[in-house]
């Protein structure tokens, strides 16, 4: 069955595994709760990477913590989706002249979409999935 | 037919029906994607995002059982105290007490 | 015979749409409970779909098969118990196999959860088998203890082959035992309510597959179809348990009440039995959900050991008081 | 108040003169010898509590200074030990056996600053893995450069992100 097909079941139920260590968490959690609710969308956030088809890595990660979110990515099964999360994934955002934190996320991991935003808000992360939904609606 | 005065049991119907199951079951198993790709360390335990140092051994498997049940076993430490008249009352004990059940009903 | 066969094909996977339609009930109900909007009603289905595709990852340095063949023993022996309970009209299996044979079948999800744990090779997952076996032996206790006092009162009550479930679900138990043996009953209804929590594993007492303290417990490395397999066991799993508390506590038929006769009966007591499934579903697990937290293992032991245990004993006591008066 | 009763008590058993900053603050001048002797003094007398180790780099002066924030819950007074060491191979007693907690500062600052503990259980790696640089925190270690260096030195521009003016 080829991917965009998978992608199409996929994009139904996103089982999200998430690699916060740092702004991007105060910002999801509103996104699982109530008042936006991601469940709508049948995301749920999941424990395993073994379980999870979405890895959103949020905020800067220093040199220590991205060799653990590559095996993270390394160790979830395909097809998966990496959301890198915030200005920090993107350029390294305020971090740009840290001496231990990476600059860009996608030298390290293949990453499909970027959401901007120092934090990003709640509604730029959901209008960010919904452009994933989106464009896999119409690749199928 | 195995059956005892109060219930019964054919282990025959049962097998049978469990291989229909077992069936219908492989249908949708294998209606799965069956193997993976695989990467550098993708089949690796997941130990969030770390290397396994210790492989996962049998006897930590007690472990939980310490931890869970800890305070049953600390009771029934205290209470096999290796004093062995402590052993012969509590044999007196539950003797009289089945004696008396037996007699009573 | 040939309705009989018929019906032993189709109540199994009657059972998993079933347990999906639950599962899909209750996570709305849950989440319109937390004032959330909640998933679509076959959101189940589409997990189950979606992880039909994913990749089936095993470990390197796991028992490659027996972490592969645990989902199918699970949901196998699960859809078995389907056909041994009265699910409103008379059991599938009607003379084949008894309460007994039941409860041991409810036993097998749970162990092949634990093997699985075992297998894969991930320390997360013999922490979650740890835990499994911890709280099986924990809710164990006092299940026995409700399922042998109706037993009981059943047969001082003069029925003969106690055990068979045709037997149980026929006889009305509340009226039988007078006052003392209906407040009994009720004590034993409420014991038996507090166990189904604990057999699915749902929020009090998910330790084995406690999300955030061990990565997914159990459930750490499976992944793809060897998870699906596990999602439709747990899923036919509160069926199972449902119908078997129904089958104990509330054996009321509908189709005397409208004189129906010929085919529409059985039908409509199937769909009133899935009514009172769902309505202790939902009692038991979904409102208890969403209530309280999750207990540490040694609070879970301790909880089953105390109060259930305490309860059934105290209504095994007003039923022997009940028939004895 | 009593803090003159405690530093009193300090000088007459260590030797070492405490000044008192401000209120239920003190701080105490040693040098990296009598640094040990000193601390299990100051823990008999009530500072069971040691907050932080911290190191000052005074490039001018070629020399580090050693901080330990001791506090004492009896008093409920402050005391900063302060200690000089050379700059350039930065070594002192460890203090880890006398509170617990300095081993896991101490094991910090030997990773950021490269002072040397003698006597610290462990003293490996902690934030940085696989650092091979000048320690991270010295005065001297050129962070820019590095950074440049590190990760920008594909960048295709021209005035790289460091040009700034003096």
């Amino acid at each position: 069955m080829e991917d965009a097909k998978k992608l199409k079941r996929l994009v139904k139920s996103v089982w999200v595994f998430n690699w916060f260590n740092s702004c991007g968490f105060t910002e999801i959690l509103p996104v699982v709760g109530s008042r936006w609710d991601m469940e709508r969308f049948g995301m749920i956030p999941v424990a395993s990477p073994r379980h999870a088809d979405c890895l959103i890595i949020a905020g800067y990660q220093t040199e220590k913590s991205i060799r653990r979110a590559q095996r993270i990515y390394r160790q979830m099964p395909k097809p998966a989706v990496v959301i890198g999360l915030g200005s920090c994934s993107m350029s390294g955002g305020m971090y740009w002249d840290s001496y231990n934190t990476i600059k860009r996320l996608s030298d390290y991991i293949p990453v499909d979409l970027y959401i901007p935003g120092c934090p990003p808000r709640p509604e730029a992360i959901l209008k960010g999935i919904m452009s994933i939904f989106r464009e896999v609606e119409d690749h199928a | 037919m195995i059956s005892t005065g109060m219930g019964s049991w054919s282990p025959l119907v049962f097998l049978i029906c469990v291989a229909f199951i077992s069936v219908v079951v492989q249908i949708i198993r294998s209606l799965g994607e069956g193997g993976f790709r695989k990467e550098e360390d993708k089949a690796e335990a997941f130990f969030s995002g770390g290397r396994l140092l210790i492989k996962n051994r049998v006897m930590d498997v007690y472990w939980g059982f310490f931890d869970a049940m800890g305070r049953y076993y600390g009771w029934m430490k205290r209470m096999h105290n290796g004093i062995v008249n402590d052993y012969v009352y509590w044999f007196v004990l539950l003797v009289t007490v089945v004696i008396g059940v037996v007699i009573l009903l | 015979m040939i309705m009989k066969v018929l019906l032993a094909m189709v109540v199994p996977v009657a059972g998993i749409l079933i347990g999906l339609l639950y599962k899909g009930i209750d996570r709305i109900l849950a989440a319109r409970m937390q004032g959330r909007v909640g998933p679509p009603l076959v959101q189940p289905l589409r997990d189950v779909r979606k992880l039909l595709v994913k990749e089936n990852i095993v470990p390197d340095d796991a028992v490659g098969w027996l972490f592969s063949s645990m989902p199918f023993v699970a949901l196998v022996s699960v859809m078995a118990i389907l056909l041994y309970l009265p699910l409103g009209i008379t059991p599938v299996l009607e003379g084949y196999g008894d309460l007994i044979l039941v409860l041991y079948l409810l036993i097998i999800p749970s162990l092949a959860l634990v093997l699985g744990g075992f297998a894969s090779s991930s320390p997360y997952a013999s922490v979650g088998g740890q835990r499994e076996m911890v709280k099986m032996m924990s809710y164990e206790f006092p299940l026995a203890i409700a399922v042998i006092s109706v037993a009981w009162l059943l047969y001082s009550s003069g029925a003969e082959n106690v055990f068979s479930l045709s037997v149980i679900s026929g006889t009305h138990v509340w009226g039988l035992a007078g006052i003392p043996g209906l407040a009994g009953l009720a004590v034993i209804f409420l014991c038996m309510l507090f166990v189904i929590p604990g057999e699915l594993g749902r929020i009090p007492f998910d330790v084995s597959e406690a999300d955030s303290e061990i990565a997914g417990g159990i459930f750490a490395e499976y992944s793809g179809r060897n998870l699906a397999l596990f999602y439709l066991a747990d899923a036919v799993k509160a069926v199972a348990i449902a119908s078997l508390a129904v089958a104990l506590f509330l054996p009321y038929t509908v189709s005397g009440i409208f004189g129906l006769g010929g085919a529409a009966a059985p039908a409509a007591d199937f769909l009133f039995h899935l009514l009172k499934v769902f309505f202790v579903l939902f009692v038991s697990s979904t409102v208890v959900r969403v209530v309280t937290g999750r207990l540490a293992i040694s609070r879970v032991v301790s909880v089953y050991w105390k109060y259930p245990v305490i309860l059934s004993f105290l209504g095994l006591l007003l039923i022997m008081g009940g028939t004895l008066i | 108040m009593h803090e003159k009763e405690i530093a009193g008590k300090i000088g007459r058993k260590t030797g070492m003169k405490v000044d008192i900053t401000r209120k239920r603050r003190m701080s105490v001048r040693t040098d990296s010898r009598g640094l040990r002797e000193f601390c299990v003094c100051a823990k008999e007398l009530g500072f069971g509590h040691l907050s932080a180790v911290s190191v000052t780099d005074f490039i001018g002066e070629g020399e580090y200074e050693i901080l330990y924030f001791l506090w004492s819950y009896q008093d409920g007074l402050a005391l900063t030990v302060k200690t000089r060491i050379g700059r350039e191979e930065p070594s002192i007693d460890s203090v880890s056996d006398i509170w617990g907690e300095a081993q896991i500062h101490e094991r910090e600052l030997h990773e950021l600053f490269g002072v040397e503990f003698v006597g610290n259980a462990d003293l490996s790696e902690l934030f940085l893995e696989g650092w091979n640089q000048t320690p991270p925190f010295r005065k001297d270690f050129d962070w820019r450069e590095y950074v440049r260096s590190r990760y920008y030195r594909n960048e295709g521009r021209e005035r790289g992100y460091f040009e700034v003016e003096k």
